[in-house]
């Protein structure tokens, strides 16, 4: 074996995160760790990484006892990590990033030259073309989470860890990191892969791991297992089948009333200006490429950036969109992509945070009572299925896929008329995620429109009636009814400027 | 080219026309010898806002500098006065002293997890403290030592000097251009200021780090302690009161966010000769009286900082930032 | 109430140490009288003599709560005493003379609160100038010298007393509770709880953190025009290079000693006005005991470092890591023998 | 003629004076006179200083803020050929450095105070306490040796406690409450002398408050004689004050006239009256002299 870890406990006041976890990984293998939200799947790779310390258990690489304190000591010793929330620095260049602690120097000094072709080289194979001398921060998540990947499998020598790689990238990056990690298992590497994504877990990897409530449940060839038989494992019940697969009702937009008309909103350098109708309890999905542009214009609706041009309005006249406080006084919501820095509020407790936008619309002189906010929290603690002791613990202190649950309670508690979900399911686990979209589902029936943005097609063809495709800042394509499919999406996204796709007729 | 050195160039620029314009109202601050001037009484600033960029850098602030500048003359006198020892001797004990002082406020900061402005304002209570321990009085030094460093310059046409003192505060800057952007240790003190919890998991060992930050903030402190002392040929426990206030303007000026984790270097050189220009253009106006003069020098700083954030702002604008 | 009284133990508990701690140099150190129907003691001239600084310590908490820091409020202390002292000069009488000084503070706050929020100046900088400048306009006002005025009733706000207390002690009683109330009471206190913890985050979820940021300033700025008022009361006059002076680090210090993060996020004014309180009987125990005065400022920093390192919850986990090291050392060194 | 001014700040009113005045006796000369306000650092009065002799003024005058490390500016305005007068206080370079010096002795002031006290209490037992200047600088340093001084050898009269006034008001009355705690509420006290009549007016105060008779029960003694001391005294407040006259540049001004006519050298310190003014020196009257002066 090459790395094992044995009964490895760590407790967080008021949360025993992991009970004696056991774990094995040997070289040349894809091994996948598997869990619902808040299992420990995060927790278990920062305690191998000395990120936290571990109250109990050993750890031994190559036989040898190792008791990392530090990160950059797991990185010493040749273990690689990408952790869940992309642990880049934002300030620094790209190649800087890349490099970081591993500059290339002369005489003592550092050699930027050479920094950064050491770092286009390590994007090699990645198909990406930026510009390594820009700050991180001026490229999307997606590409950042790239990046990062490019860096821990550069200084992983013995052991490539990755927590939740795939949750921002879209399927042809999926398919590059895919050969990527492929190509270092025949190195001899034993590469950690922790994902949602079930359908990835069957394509890539040879064994998996399961933990449940901080407790190992399985270790299993994925060969040996089918689909049903590991959601079982993970969410120990079964889930429906329905239930996994959502609904798929893309009931044709003509019955619908018109709710909202956005035209012309654009802004130069952003995206083109470019028209939207919304019409009642409908699921519009933005599809496209990473850097396309669905965020920005998901922004420019939420007055997040100001629109250059164009205007909105509903039934009853023209409303403001230009800052988010109007477009939420309009009925807007919107759930960032971002969610470390854009959506929680990381010290502030489970309830506060999902109080938050409906305190802030009713203004600081008319507190929410206690008992309301209680119920509320209690109420999508529930619903969400979110796993915290109470709800008075802090956001920052949850696991990933629960603070994006909580994100999302933020909004549905406000009861909006038209709400933007950007990668609303990034994280979350499949019960969550049939929750989730059963949850729109519910919404929607009630009038609410649902605009999502998502990298997973299958996601978007199951909820969404209506598909805009994105691409290099332009909205170029439309599909509905039946047109509603993976490979008809694909289709539009590929297709050239010049040729411009067709428009499906409904 | 990158956004990220619009700021150092904005304040470039506004530095040069800040200096074109005051020249052409006073032809003779266009001279070898204000430039020289420039140099040697902001050579202690300028040394001390070295060592200030790489705290603020780190996302830190050290508030402590101006007493260990007092301290320094005081330290310095006091055993020039009391011991038989030679200056150069003396100058390294008090830098290893002031190192040690910054290293322990950096084991603080980081051990104990308390914010940098509250340890550094606890250091400099101390600092100023032990310095009037030492002495309350003010101090004479009288050194043939300090006599040759105080006499050694170079006179530039025009009968500009430039100093000793002045040379040494621009080799330290220098140094401090290598130290921030040519080496790890600086990239690990830019990661900190990007994050530290991003930064521990990349791989900072961010106890180090820190240490070795407030030890270069106190050794860069403890220097400029002993160039003042060889500006003002003395040690006095009042010296150099709100030094650090004037220094974080000097780097902030220079166009380092105080936020850490973005910044030049030189930027605070240009930063320190703005404040001195600033303080050079009432000296030749000489009408204001002490309020006044307490207000220009508000409202020329509010108004250099406007202007560097519109050009900034310009330059980027066409991305629409978002709110 | 049992939840508030926790978050303050520890302050409570800095407190009751230092007494005992200037009663061993001061034996008559808590003890109190009556004399012409006020209190007069230590403690009392404590609780009256900490009134700027607790006041600061309100407005400061708020600001530090948004992530920011109000460095201008010793000079607006002084610009808010100068005003008031030249109105009383004029004639104008108190009325007018504390309106004045209040709508300069709230002033100074908005100028500020829009540097911060509307220009993006980073907070330091940005209260920096007016610290600088601020203290000139105070001089403008005054000229320069100390404005001495001689209404009695301002007077009153120094060195009066209701009840037997002090005047000051009981408006900084008032101003802490008052705050309190208006932030918990009402959603505030939450609000820039978020804008403090990631004002991005908060503005998307519908939050004004502009205004919110603003409002915050003017509220510390009103809080240095009441302890100005203080100030200038206290003195019959307004000396504008000298009031206030420093006080900026003394309040920034309290909220810090209140345990409440330079970082912004969760506030205590509890904690904060505690906190003034501890540094007043810092200050206050070091003139009792008599040291010579060059002693003075080590003798503070020493116990300011001793309460925040005993106080910091780093402290008891750093503690044990070392113990657990050294005993899984032992026992490493144990095996191998 | 342009002089340049290197003044300390504006730290009190008794230096506001000194600045109106200054400026008063250049305007009457028809000097130009270059104000230079240092912000109490001495780096800033150097680099004034350097500034202007690169401007080339025809004289210098400063108050210089602490009396060390003035040699080497000094001697590049000798070298400059621009005489420097000193005003106030005194520098430790050598006084072939500069022209001359105009100022008060320190010492002396706090002598006279002491002189004073010792005159009025007789044989009495006076426990004294003390309001020291911002500890460092140069006039508490002297003022409290000259006081020492003054009472030396008379053992009746006792410093019972000193402390830090900062120079200011509100610290005096600050600092005076807690001695007034310290002895017996002031009970024990008999004399308060003041490095500066700010604090003693600010201690006047504490004093009041506390129930006690300043000027009666508790004797004060200042140093500066600004107007709010002499309406103290007027009022029976306060009991004497030795006076610093701010007119500095009025014999700085005449000597600088002297040198530029003939190059006749003037002494090299001009010394000003240290005069002590007691109740029964008509303090309204010198109250209502003073008080449009800028203090
Ligand atoms: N810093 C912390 N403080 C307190 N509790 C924590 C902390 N970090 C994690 N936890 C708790 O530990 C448990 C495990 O969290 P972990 O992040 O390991 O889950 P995960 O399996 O990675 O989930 P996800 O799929 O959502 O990323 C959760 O209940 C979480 O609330
Ligand atoms: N492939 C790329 N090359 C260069 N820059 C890119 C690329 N992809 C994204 N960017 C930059 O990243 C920024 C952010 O784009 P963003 O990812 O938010 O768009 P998006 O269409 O919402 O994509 P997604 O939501 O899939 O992340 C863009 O403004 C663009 O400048
Ligand atoms: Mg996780
Ligand atoms: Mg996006």
């Amino acid at each position: 074996m090459l790395l094992t870890i044995q009964s490895l406990t760590k407790t967080f006041p008021g949360t025993k995160a992991l009970d004696g976890v056991n774990f094995d990984l040997s070289a040349g293998e894809v091994h996948a760790l598997l869990g619902e939200n808040g299992a420990g799947k995060s927790t278990l790779i920062k305690c191998l990484t000395g990120a936290y310390r571990r109250d109990e258990g050993e750890m031994h690489l190559d036989g040898r006892l190792i008791s990392p304190t530090s990160t950059s000591e797991a990185q010493e010793l040749g273990i690689g990590t990408v952790y869940q929330e992309v642990n880049l620095l934002p300030n620094l260049t790209v190649a800087q990033n890349l490099t970081f602690g591993r500059e290339p120097r002369r005489f003592g000094l550092i050699n930027s030259r050479a920094q950064k072709l050491a770092a286009l080289e390590m994007l090699q194979g990645y198909g990406l073309d930026i510009d390594v001398g820009r700050d991180l921060s001026s490229y999307s998540v997606a590409i950042q989470q790239i990046i990062a990947i490019a860096r821990a499998v550069a200084v992983s020598g013995k052991v490539l860890i990755l927590d939740e790689p795939t949750a921002s990238l879209d399927a042809a990056e999926v398919r590059m990191l895919f050969d990527v990690v492929r190509n270092l298992r025949d190195r001899g590497l034993g590469i950690v892969f922790v994902s949602h994504f079930l359908d990835q877990v069957f394509e890539l990897t040879d064994r998996l791991t399961v933990l449940r409530n901080g407790q190992h449940v399985v270790t299993e060839q994925t060969a040996g297992l089918d689909r049903l038989q590991l959601i079982h494992h993970m969410l120990g019940r079964d889930l429906e089948a329905v239930e996994e697969q959502g609904h798929t009702g893309h009931a044709p937009i003509v019955e619908r009333p018109a709710m909202l008309h956005f035209t012309g909103i654009g802004r130069a350098g952003v995206i083109e200006p470019f028209d939207l109708t919304v019409h009642e309890g409908e699921v519009i999905g933005f599809a496209g490429l990473l850097g396309s542009g669905r965020t920005e214009s998901a922004e420019l609706l939420f007055g997040l950036r100001r629109a250059q041009t164009g205007e909105a309005r509903d039934q009853s006249g023209p409303i403001s969109i230009e800052t988010p406080q109007s477009a939420i006084a309009a009925g807007f919501g919107f759930a960032p992509e971002d969610r470390k820095t854009d959506g929680i509020v990381a010290e502030l407790s489970i309830r506060e945070n999902i109080i938050l936008a409906l305190q802030a619309q009713r203004g600081w002189a008319r507190p929410l009572p206690r008992a309301e906010q209680d119920r509320l929290a209690a109420d999508y603690i529930k619903r969400l299925d979110i796993r915290t002791s109470d709800a008075e613990k802090a956001i920052g202190d949850l696991s990933g896929g629960n603070q994006q649950k909580v994100v999302l309670a933020r909004w549905l508690a406000m009861n909006p008329r038209f709400l933007i979900l950007d990668e609303p399911t990034r994280g979350i686990d499949v019960g969550a995620h049939a929750e989730i979209l059963k949850l729109i589902d519910r919404l929607t029936e009630d009038g609410m429109a649902v605009l999502i943005i998502s990298s997973e097609l299958d996601e978007l063809v199951v909820a969404a009636d209506r598909i805009i495709v994105v691409r290099d800042r332009r909205h170029v394509s439309e599909l509905t009814g039946s047109a509603v499919t993976s490979d008809t999406i694909m289709q539009a996204i590929a297709a050239e400027d010049h040729a411009p796709a067709q428009e499906v007729a409904r | 080219m990158n956004p990220r050195t619009f700021p150092l160039l904005a304040t470039i620029a506004i530095f040069l026309v800040a200096y074109a314009i005051c020249s052409a109202q006073y032809p003779t601050i266009f001279s070898s010898r204000v430039a020289g001037n420039l140099l040697t009484d902001n050579a202690y600033l300028g040394i001390t806002a070295v060592g200030m960029t790489l705290v603020i850098l780190s996302g830190g602030i050290d508030l402590s500098v101006g007493s260990v500048i007092a301290f320094s003359g005081v330290f310095i006198a006091v055993m020039l006065r009391d011991t038989g020892l030679h200056p150069l001797v003396i100058f390294a004990l008090l830098l290893v002293v002031t190192t040690l002082f910054g290293a322990a406020m950096g084991g603080l900061i980081d051990i104990l997890a308390m914010p940098p402005f509250i340890v550094t304002l606890a250091g400099m209570f101390l600092a100023r403290g032990v310095a009037y321990m030492l002495t309350i009085d003010s101090v004479p030094i009288n050194h043939d030592f300090y006599s040759f460093l105080q006499k050694s310059y170079y006179l530039m046409p025009g009968k500009g000097r430039l100093t000793f003192i002045g040379v040494l505060m621009l080799l330290t800057v220098l140094a401090g251009m290598i130290v921030a952007h040519r080496t790890r240790f600086g990239a690990s003190v830019f990661a900190l200021g990007g994050g530290t919890a991003t930064a521990r998991l990349m791989g900072v060992k961010v106890r180090r780090t820190t240490v070795q930050i407030y030890a270069f903030s106190g050794f860069m402190s403890g220097l400029a302690g002993i160039v003042f002392s060889i500006y003002t040929g003395s040690g006095y426990p009042l010296a150099a009161v709100g030094t650090e206030l004037t220094a974080i303007a000097a780097v902030v000026i220079g166009g380092t966010l105080l936020a850490g984790g973005a910044g030049y270097m030189f930027g605070t050189l240009i930063g320190v000769l703005t404040m001195g220009l600033i303080q050079t253009y009432i000296v030749f106006d000489g009408t204001l009286s002490s309020w006044w003069t307490k207000i220009v020098i508000g409202v020329l700083l509010l108004s250099f900082i406007l202007l560097q954030k519109g050009l900034v702002h310009l330059s980027t604008r066409q991305r629409g930032a978002r709110i | 109430m049992i939840r508030s009284l926790r978050r303050v133990a520890p302050q409570l508990m800095t407190l009751v140490v230092l007494a005992a701690l200037v009663s061993w140099f001061f034996p008559s150190f808590l003890q109190i009288d009556m004399s012409d129907g006020r209190l007069v003691g230590p403690v009392i001239d404590i609780l009256k003599r900490g009134a700027p600084v607790a006041i600061l310590a309100v407005g400061m908490t708020l600001v530090v709560a948004t992530g920011g820091i109000d460095l201008s409020v010793g000079t607006v202390m002084a610009i808010t005493g100068a005003v008031a002292a030249s109105a009383l000069v004029s004639g104008w009488g108190v009325p007018v003379a504390l309106i004045l000084a209040v709508g300069a503070g709230m002033i100074a706050g908005l100028w500020n609160g829009c540097l911060v929020a509307v220009l993006g100046i980073q907070p330091i900088v940005a209260t920096l100038i007016l610290m600088t400048a601020g203290r000139g306009i105070a001089q403008l006002i005054t000229e320069g010298r100390i404005l001495t005025y001689s209404d009695t009733g301002f007077g009153f706000l120094g060195s009066g007393s209701i009840l037997g207390i002090p005047v000051p002690a009981l408006l900084w009683v008032l101003t802490g509770v008052l705050v309190a109330l208006l932030m918990r009471r009402t959603a505030l206190g939450l609000l820039v709880e978020a804008v403090g913890v990631n004002k991005r985050a908060s503005a998307l979820a519908g939050v004004n953190a502009r205004g919110l940021i603003i409002v915050v300033y003017m509220a510390s700025g009103l809080c240095a025009a009441l302890a100005g008022i203080i100030a200038t009361a206290d003195i019959r006059g307004a000396d504008a290079n000298n009031a206030g002076l420093w006080l900026e680090l003394d309040a920034i210090l309290a909220v810090v000693i209140g345990g409440n993060s330079l970082l912004g996020g969760r506030f205590s004014i509890a904690a904060s006005v505690l906190g003034a309180m501890i540094i007043q009987t810092i200050d206050t125990g070091i003139l009792l005991a008599g040291f010579p005065s060059e002693y003075n400022l080590v003798i503070k920093a020493v116990l300011v470092l001793a309460i925040l390192m005993i106080q910091s919850p780093h402290l008891a986990s750093e503690w044990a890591l070392i113990r657990m090291q050294i005993a899984r050392r032992r026992a490493a060194r144990e095996q191998e023998v | 003629q342009t002089v340049g001014f290197s003044q300390i700040g504006s730290e009190s009113g008794w230096r506001a004076a000194e600045t109106t005045l200054t400026k008063q006796q250049a305007e009457e000369r028809g000097i130009d006179l270059k104000f230079s306000d240092a912000q109490q650092k001495q780096e800033n009065q150097i680099a004034a200083m350097r500034n202007f002799i690169a401007q080339g003024v025809d004289a210098i005058l400063i108050a210089p803020v602490v009396a060390t490390g003035w040699d080497s500016i000094l001697a590049e305005a000798k070298e400059a050929e621009i005489p420097v007068v000193l005003l106030d206080r005194k520098v430790d370079s050598s006084d072939d450095m500069y022209l001359t010096a105009v100022g008060s002795d320190l010492v002396h002031e706090g002598e006279v105070a002491g002189k004073w006290l010792v005159d009025t209490v007789g044989d009495k037992d006076c426990r004294v306490v003390e309001l020291q200047g911002t500890t460092g600088s140069s006039p508490a340093i002297d003022r409290k040796t000259g006081f020492e001084k003054g009472i030396a050898g008379h053992d009746n009269i006792e410093i019972v406690r000193s402390q830090t006034g900062d120079f200011t008001r509100s610290v005096g009355k600050e600092v005076m409450e807690s001695f007034l705690q310290a002895e017996n509420g002031g009970e024990n006290i008999c004399a308060l002398y003041a490095h500066n009549d700010d604090m003693a007016v600010g201690a006047i105060q504490a004093i009041k408050e506390a129930g006690l008779l300043p000027g009666k029960d508790i004797l004060v003694v200042s140093i500066d004689g600004v107007p709010d001391i002499f309406k103290a005294m007027s009022e029976g407040e306060a009991n004497a004050t030795v006076e610093l006259t701010p007119n500095m540049a009025g014999p700085a001004f005449d000597a600088l006239a002297a040198y530029w006519k003939d190059g006749t050298m003037p002494p090299k310190f001009i010394q000003t009256d240290s005069a002590l003014y007691t109740m029964q020196d008509d303090p309204a009257g010198q109250y209502e002299a003073r008080k449009d002066l800028g203090y």
